[in-house]
């Protein structure tokens, strides 16, 4: 790869070459990783290593979504953002972390959060899309949107000592709708907010997303379609599960379905799951 | 038929905060076999310690509950119909939705 | 917990709040955090995530142990270092980035290498740990000077699309000597500079031994002895594999060991594994 | 006999850079079983491709491997003596110490 021929720059080339070194990764691999796009929707537990990590291997463009800013209490788990950015919104404080490790990439902040009504022009402006939120609204419109507009979802969720991981809107593979069809009860949506984590669990479930993030982009290796990663942190335990495929019936991504570019803008998320986007 | 049931994503807690359980299970009366339907009846009979809206929604679970049998999703081995078999390994699991 | 009647301040009470609202973990195990130490050796791609979770959950004091300095082929992988700290001691750059994270800890830098003559007088400063080296000299070094020392050794590696895991030195489980009694020819001990690494894969088994080394400080949970796990990144696929117990004839952990405080700061680890502990 | 082998950690590489294979061994001539000592025999025969050394050293692996058997290490069921089953799963995995 010394001898040219590929669009990496020598800056790039030195700053990559461990990974153009791996025989199956290479100057192609890295290549696609830096003409990609990725948005990150939350800069929380979960988005705080997706941020780092693809930022620090090279992804063109990162957009990082978040309505929040930094507190306190954030700090035990969201480990882009630092006591001096308490206060500061979180997508501020993750772009400049973001940038500090790699000034290469764009870096695009979204300082508020993803809505029915801006969803669509904003996702597809991006090749892959991170759901790194918290809330079960959010990951309905999330995966719709990503539906709708044609992109893989890697979603990832931790609560307590437990982490869930998988990619949606994939080869085949099924969406969140087809998956929940219908949203759980409202007791059922837990944050971590309520119910506390365990800081690291979502560094685990996040730094697996960024992993699946590089392989969609970089068309190397198997990602998670159609499978789940289900962590138990406390008996160290992982399960990948062998999930359903797309569902002929889903109203997202089913053969006629009522959730299109016209009616999503309009569905109201956080009715339909009983659950609000923001924790004010 | 022996039968190793395991609940997680918060499950856990309506069953005493106990994440594995083996358990016997008989066919119910008349019946040859254990099918998912009569586990979960079953599992409403002898396991569940609370809250049962919280796991069972009619004669299934409630949304936002994965099955699991052997780690394939019920849906793909016939959901409720799914006869059971020795040794067999079920998971429920709640989706998280926390980050 | 807000009543009181425990040994955390207001400040740490804000600042772990969602761990403390966990039933399973909650004050007890918290305190044990803050009480306890963690030496983390090697600040590269996985003392990165190793370092950051620990200093962010809380460990009381992290000793970080490197004697490179930052380049900047190291910045696709070790996350916690930046543009600007190229050029600079890692353990520097790493110390400043876990008190930014949380100034509450204390953190001490080690700027060499662990030695033969100096690794028993270190490691027993610490409670647990954490082998995030580079080479097979160090790991056979860090493992021998753990069980001669006593304390539990959370190892991780990371090579090309793979990565590895296991706790040794607890509970009746295994050494590093137990699994590898003779090292391994050195063709096979190749090195991320060598070989290369897909950055994100150190991340994952360096924030699982940060998980790891939570559980034995915090006595939550069950860590991951007589068990490695095994990533493919490629594939996605985790295996948890159940290793051997402890070896009666083990040089270092059996019942008659040659490795003993007196003999170990005179044995030529470089030498035994035909592997230099420097890239240089 | 069908077994599912896998080679990782590095070694994949002396077998043709693919880590999961599908065969059918049989016992050698003389033996009803096959262990993991005529396994290695017949891998070295059948399926290694290049620098034998990297795998084998006498007649078991070399330093630096470890062997599971369904997901077991090898020195838990008798190494070399382990009498295989159809559809065993065994596992060569080079020991990794990049970080
Ligand atoms: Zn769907
Ligand atoms: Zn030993």
């Amino acid at each position: 790869w010394a001898a040219g021929g590929h669009g990496l720059s020598r800056d790039q080339v030195q700053r990559y070459s461990r990974q153009l070194l791996l025989p199956s990764f290479g100057v192609g691999a890295q290549e696609r990783l830096c003409e990609g796009s990725v948005l990150i929707v939350g800069a929380g537990g979960l988005g705080s290593p997706v941020a780092l990590y693809l930022a620090a291997c090279g992804v063109g463009c990162l957009g990082i979504m978040d309505p929040d800013r930094v507190e306190v209490h954030n700090l035990h788990r969201q480990v882009i953002h630092t006591e001096a950015s308490v206060g500061e919104l979180k997508v501020a404080s993750a772009s400049r972390a973001c940038l500090a490790i790699n000034s290469s990439i764009k870096v695009v902040a979204y300082p508020f959060g993803l809505a029915a009504k801006n969803a669509l022009e904003i996702i597809r402006q991006y090749d892959v899309v991170v759901d790194a939120s918290d809330n079960v609204a959010t990951r309905y419109l999330v995966s719709d949107a990503c539906v709708v507009a044609n992109r893989p979802l890697v979603s990832g969720a931790a609560l307590g000592m437990e982490g869930q991981l998988t990619v949606y809107n994939y080869s085949n593979g099924p969406c969140y709708r087809c998956l929940f069809p219908t949203p759980p009860p409202q007791a059922a949506c837990q944050r971590c907010s309520d119910a506390g984590v365990l800081g690291v669990v979502p560094g685990i479930v996040g730094t697996f997303q960024a992993l699946e993030a590089i392989k969609i982009l970089s068309k190397v290796g198997d990602p998670l379609s159609s499978r789940m990663l289900i962590l138990d942190s406390m008996s160290s335990r992982i399960h990948t599960v062998k999930l359903r495929g797309k569902s002929a019936e889903c109203v997202a991504c089913g053969g006629s379905p009522a959730i299109n570019h016209i009616t999503l803008p309009n569905f109201d998320y956080e009715g339909f799951s009983s659950s609000p986007m923001s924790d004010a | 038929m022996h039968l190793t049931l395991e609940f997680g994503g918060g499950l856990e807690l309506l069953f005493g905060s106990q994440k594995k359980h083996e358990v016997d299970v008989v066919p119910p009366n008349g019946m040859k076999e254990v099918t998912m339907e009569s586990l979960l009846a079953w599992i409403k009979e002898n396991l569940l310690k609370e809250r049962p809206e919280m796991f069972l929604k009619e004669n299934s679970v409630r949304p936002g509950v994965l099955v699991l049998v052997n780690d394939s999703d019920w849906e793909l081995c016939g959901r409720l119909e799914t006869v059971l078999e020795e040794k067999d390994e079920v998971i429920f699991i709640s989706t998280l939705h926390g980050g």
